[in-house]
């Protein structure tokens, strides 16, 4: 038996709690009404409310698992507060959704403690708590929701929650790095404000399914493309989008190291997500392609430049990622299936590296120089450390290869004039990559001068989170076949629109007014 | 280069929004879905205010999301203002309040409270609601503390409301999960439309947003005002060091 | 005249607190100032969303209030905006607070100055050696204690 | 001309929120700023009413004049910029000397 035919089958295990479909709703109910409680429950004991987060998270994780297993092949909808679509908000649970979901509350938990023990008092610990569990929950309800209008409240609650994040750290520069990214942020929720109203005035719905349906005569006209455009540029600030990312380099060089990994690691691959739903099943013109592949090889160049740049570590990897994220909008801007197939491996791969290389950065938070000789005093973490750039490189059995390939591949067969000229980029990007992580890595390897103060250890945690990491990456690089059948599957399902009208709106609804 | 940049985005949104301005017919929507909202909320809701009947009925994961926008916003603000101090430094800022002020509260602060809950109660069936109640109960707690300013009970009163009111919403919710299968469906009968006692479970959820509101709105106000007025925090603390006394430099 | 209708001035109207918003949002060095640029962009969006709603001759959407059968705007818009006019308040509310933080610590809002503070700090921060700089890489810096003069007003104010 | 009244009334508060919004950015005064930030939002509530929201104009008006009005006057208050003015808050502090020049973008 395959591992394709593993995922995809139903195992017949007798869970404990069986949740039905609908109860989908409690993996991001509960994490809210955690986050709600947790300030009340704070004053009666401090010992209830620090266990109530990764309890809650572990509930959420386990009801999206348990439903994966159960109902993981066919899409389903859910319809809150039992109002039939189009009239209501909906859930659309696909195998995408679900995949996302459940990786919101497995990489909160993995990121949950702090790095430094609380100094602070129990009513800040309990609202960072409390704050942590609004962003799972928001970022869970990115994953599954079908409703355009739903998915900018729940962008809007992942921007906030992150705000209080980012900020933790207090100093002066992480206060000036929360502002400018709230201002960016709320400019962009402004802009995709106005996509949302262009959209509703051209297709008088919110619902995507029926988007979907009414976009051929509606959206593909240049008011519907502006109103991609104000919404690729709204929903693109948390996915690190060329124009509206400046933020990204100081917010990670601020932030607590685990709150960047979080944040570059899933939270921007949920913002791409959105994106995704959006080209897929609303935005599919040429237009929309061109807008996408421009401002992604803009985004790869900048990004890898300023990474190659940097001085320090956290913004090196802050603005790799940026890099990295250009990639992943080359890869959408591929019609269809080939795009999404793409666009899914380079982002999967770049949340579990980036998440690693963030993680080791808790204590790797200096300039790049002070790492020399580290190798000596932390061995685990500088091999960790070369094997994610290895895969980030995209140097062949690692899976960055193989999700590199397929961007590469699908633009060579597109053969257009921009199209090769992204490949180009992409190609230099590589070069540019391997320069500034190869100097890390041999920085990392080299003795240390004498009389220079031991370079930093990462801690233990961090270092067996980056090792779990490591053996995902292990691990996908052994089953790289399976796996690619898996998510191209997944790809597969994802651009089946027909098939995603014909499951939220099982008999036909009415095309026009 | 960055000011560029932004020149050239402000003027490509500005080309945008222009090129757009031609092409949408205002004043004739589809109402593809507003149409049949309008006809079928009566007989699925219930409320006389169809704004009401889509804020908390079709929509009403929307407004549980957006309840905790305001909750992490406030939480979040918490979060920043007690940064770096350990706890916020509280009633330092204002001299106790003279008589006139502390008459006035007396007297505005039941005027406010029931204005406010007649707001919201009365959401299902006129203009009003959750929102718009709540911010008038922030209101009249606010007016309180300003006269007020050493009421120690503030804090633990509003944190207490917030997570509970907060929790009734999701409480109503699950109880309709539990009981018929699905987060937030009205429960309770129908009722006739345009009575007090109508449109199911909606005032009571009515009644949670206006409270989270409230103590929302009230918590984040109480903390700004709690804060140390300039005259007290005197000279700039940090980001000084010898070198940085020289003056501006141009920058792009 | 055909142009000065009641939708068309509405839209210049949305559309001008927009454009007006985010031309102060990216001209304006202030950072309060950027908060009040905000707050007219915000604005502006909402005024937009609801027009889409608009229908000429219609009432608003309240039952018992007109004769059964008249004609009602959109209500959707209309939730929406409320949802969205209260994420607002609370976005810039937090971003007060965050400013009032900024000034503690800085004594400005100049977005210009506070940008060079945040790259020393950074570049100190990293411990990165930025030429001509004399001094030892800082590591983190925490905000300091309160001023004495905070502290001995705290005191008194305790019981 | 054939404009209605209804029309009328929209066209004089529009100009009044537009004369408002530039008031807001060019104010240096930032109570006068934070006020026409509130005239803003109270002739925005009006047109809201006029476009058949009477939800949402109590909504603008309750938060948008009102509470956030309060929001940016505490704000303003803490940071001591009751009567200064805009030349002034930029010196407030000086800028730091970024050593060795030019520094990254």
């Amino acid at each position: 038996m395959t591992l394709h035919q593993m995922l995809l089958q139903v195992p017949d295990l007798a869970l404990p709690f069986a949740p039905t479909q609908s109860q989908i709703v409690l993996a991001v109910v509960l994490p809210l009404l955690g986050a709600f409680l947790m300030q009340p429950l704070a004053r009666v004991s401090r010992t209830l409310a620090l266990a109530l987060g990764p309890i809650v998270l572990a509930a959420s994780a386990y009801l999206l698992i348990a439903l994966s297993l159960e109902y993981g092949g066919a899409p389903f909808v859910v319809a809150i507060g039992g109002y039939a679509p189009p009239l209501g908000v909906v859930f659309y649970v696909d195998r995408l959704a679900l995949l996302f979901a459940t990786a919101v509350p497995l990489f909160t938990l993995l990121f949950w403690w702090r790095a430094e023990p609380d100094a602070a008092g129990s009513t800040d610990s309990a609202r960072r708590d409390a704050v942590m569990l609004l962003l799972a929950a928001a970022a869970t309800g990115l994953a599954l929701s079908g409703d355009l209008f739903n998915i900018y409240v729940f962008y809007e609650l992942t921007a906030v929650a992150s705000f209080g994040l980012v900020a933790l750290r207090a100093t002066g520069a992480a206060y000036i790095a929360t502002v400018r990214y709230l201002l960016l942020s709320a400019l962009g929720s402004v802009l995709a404000l106005v996509g949302i109203a262009i959209v509703y005035l051209l297709t008088g719905t919110l619902n995507l399914a029926q988007i979907a349906q009414l976009a051929p005569g509606t959206l593909a006209n240049p008011a519907g493309l502006a109103a991609f455009a104000l919404l690729l540029v709204g929903f693109g600030v948390k996915a690190e989008l060329f124009p509206v990312n400046t933020w990204v380099p100081e917010v990670y060089a601020t932030a607590p190291a685990r709150i960047s990994a979080l944040l570059a690691g899933l939270i921007s691959k949920l913002a791409v997500l959105v994106v995704l739903r959006l080209v897929v099943l609303a935005f599919d013109g040429t237009g929309a392609q061109t807008l996408l592949l421009a401002l992604g090889t803009l985004g790869v160049l900048t990004g890898e430049l300023a990474a190659w740049r940097a001085q320090d570590f956290p913004r090196m990897l802050a603005y790799s990622s940026v890099g990295q994220l250009g990639v992943v909008f080359i890869a959408l801007s591929l019609p269809g299936y080939t795009g999404v197939f793409a666009a899914l491996a380079v982002a999967l791969h770049h949340v579990v590296v980036k998440s690693a290389l963030f993680g080791l950065a808790t204590r790797w938070n200096g300039s790049l120089e002070a790492l020399a000789g580290a190798a000596r005093t932390a061995p685990r973490a500088s091999i960790l450390f070369v094997l994610f750039a290895l895969s980030l490189i995209g140097v062949p059995p690692l899976p960055g290869f193989w999700a590199k390939l397929l961007v590469l591949v699908g633009l060579a067969q597109l053969g257009t004039q921009a199209a090769l000229t992204a490949l180009a980029v992409i190609l230099l990007a590589t070069a540019v990559e391997a320069n500034y992580l190869f100097r890390v890595a041999v920085r990392l390897f080299q003795r240390a001068s004498d009389g220079a103060p031991a370079p930093p250890r990462p801690g233990r945690f961090d270092v067996a989170v980056a090792s779990l990491l490591g053996l995902v990456l292990l691990g996908a690089t052994v089953t790289i076949d399976p796996l690619s059948t898996w998510l191209g599957g997944i790809a597969a399902q994802t651009t089946d629109v027909d098939a995603t009208i014909a499951t939220v709106f099982p008999t036909p609804i009415a095309q026009t007014p | 280069m960055r000011n560029i940049a932004s020149l050239l985005f402000a003027a490509g949104l500005g080309f945008l929004l222009l090129v757009i301005a031609g092409q949408l017919g205002f004043g004739e929507p589809s109402m593809l879905i507003g149409g049949d909202i309008l006809s079928a909320a009566p007989d699925e809701v219930g409320a006389a205010n169809i704004v009401t009947a889509v804020l908390l009925g079709y929509r009403g994961i929307d407004t549980l999301g957006e309840l905790s926008i305001l909750f992490a916003a406030a939480t979040a603000a918490g979060l920043v203002l007690a940064g770096g101090r350990g706890a916020a430094a509280s009633h330092l800022s204002d001299a106790p309040a003279g008589f006139i002020l502390r008459t006035g509260a007396d007297l505005l602060f039941p005027l406010l409270l029931g204005v406010g809950f007649y707001i919201i109660l009365h959401g299902h069936l006129t203009p009003g609601g959750g929102f718009q109640g709540g911010v008038i109960l922030a209101a009249a707690f606010f007016v309180l503390v300003l006269a007020r300013p050493a009421g120690g009970m503030s804090h633990t009163a509003i944190a207490v409301i917030e997570g509970l009111a907060g929790a009734g919403f999701i409480a109503l919710g699950l109880w309709s999960l539990l009981a018929d299968g699905d987060f937030l469906k009205p429960m309770l009968g129908k009722g006739v439309l345009g009575e007090l006692l109508s449109a199911g479970t909606l005032p009571l959820l009515s009644l949670a947003v206006g409270l989270k509101v409230g103590a929302e709105l009230a918590g984040l106000m109480t903390q700004l005002s709690e804060q140390p007025p300039p005259e007290l925090t005197g000279q700039p603390l940090a980001g000084q060091s010898p070198e940085h006394t020289a003056g501006p430099e141009t920058q792009d | 005249m055909a142009y000065l209708t009641f939708e068309t001035i509405l839209y210049a109207g949305a559309i001008g607190l927009i454009a007006l918003g985010s031309l102060g949002l990216v001209l304006s060095r202030h950072l309060f100032r950027l908060v009040l640029a905000l707050a007219i962009a915000e604005a502006g969006a909402n005024l937009l969303l609801v027009l889409t709603g608009y229908r000429g001759g219609a009432v608003a959407p309240i039952l018992g209030v007109h004769q059964p059968g008249t004609t009602m705007v959109d209500p959707i818009p209309q939730v929406l905006v409320l949802t969205a006019i209260v994420i607002g308040v609370g976005v810039q509310a937090l971003a007060v607070s965050v400013l009032l933080k900024i000034y503690r610590a800085y004594g400005t809002l100049d977005l210009r100055v506070l940008r060079e503070h945040l790259e020393l700090d950074l570049a100190k921060a990293a411990g990165i050696r930025a030429p001509g700089s004399q001094e030892a890489p800082a590591g983190e810096r925490p905000l300091p204690p309160p001023i004495p003069a905070v502290a001995k007003a705290a005191k008194e104010s305790a019981p | 001309m054939g404009l209605d009244l209804m029309t009328w009334v929209a066209l004089l508060t529009v100009l009044l929120v537009l004369l408002s919004a530039v008031l807001v950015l060019v104010l240096d005064n930032f109570i006068g700023a934070v006020a026409a930030s509130g005239v803003v939002s109270l002739g925005v509530a009006v047109l809201f009413v006029l476009l058949r929201a009477p939800d949402v104009a109590m909504t603008e008006a309750a938060v948008g004049a009102g509470l956030s009005g309060v929001v940016l006057a505490l704000g303003l208050r803490r940071l001591g910029l009751w009567r200064l003015d805009d030349s002034e808050l930029g010196a407030g502090r000086a800028a730091p000397r970024r050593p060795g020049g030019r520094g990254r973008a």
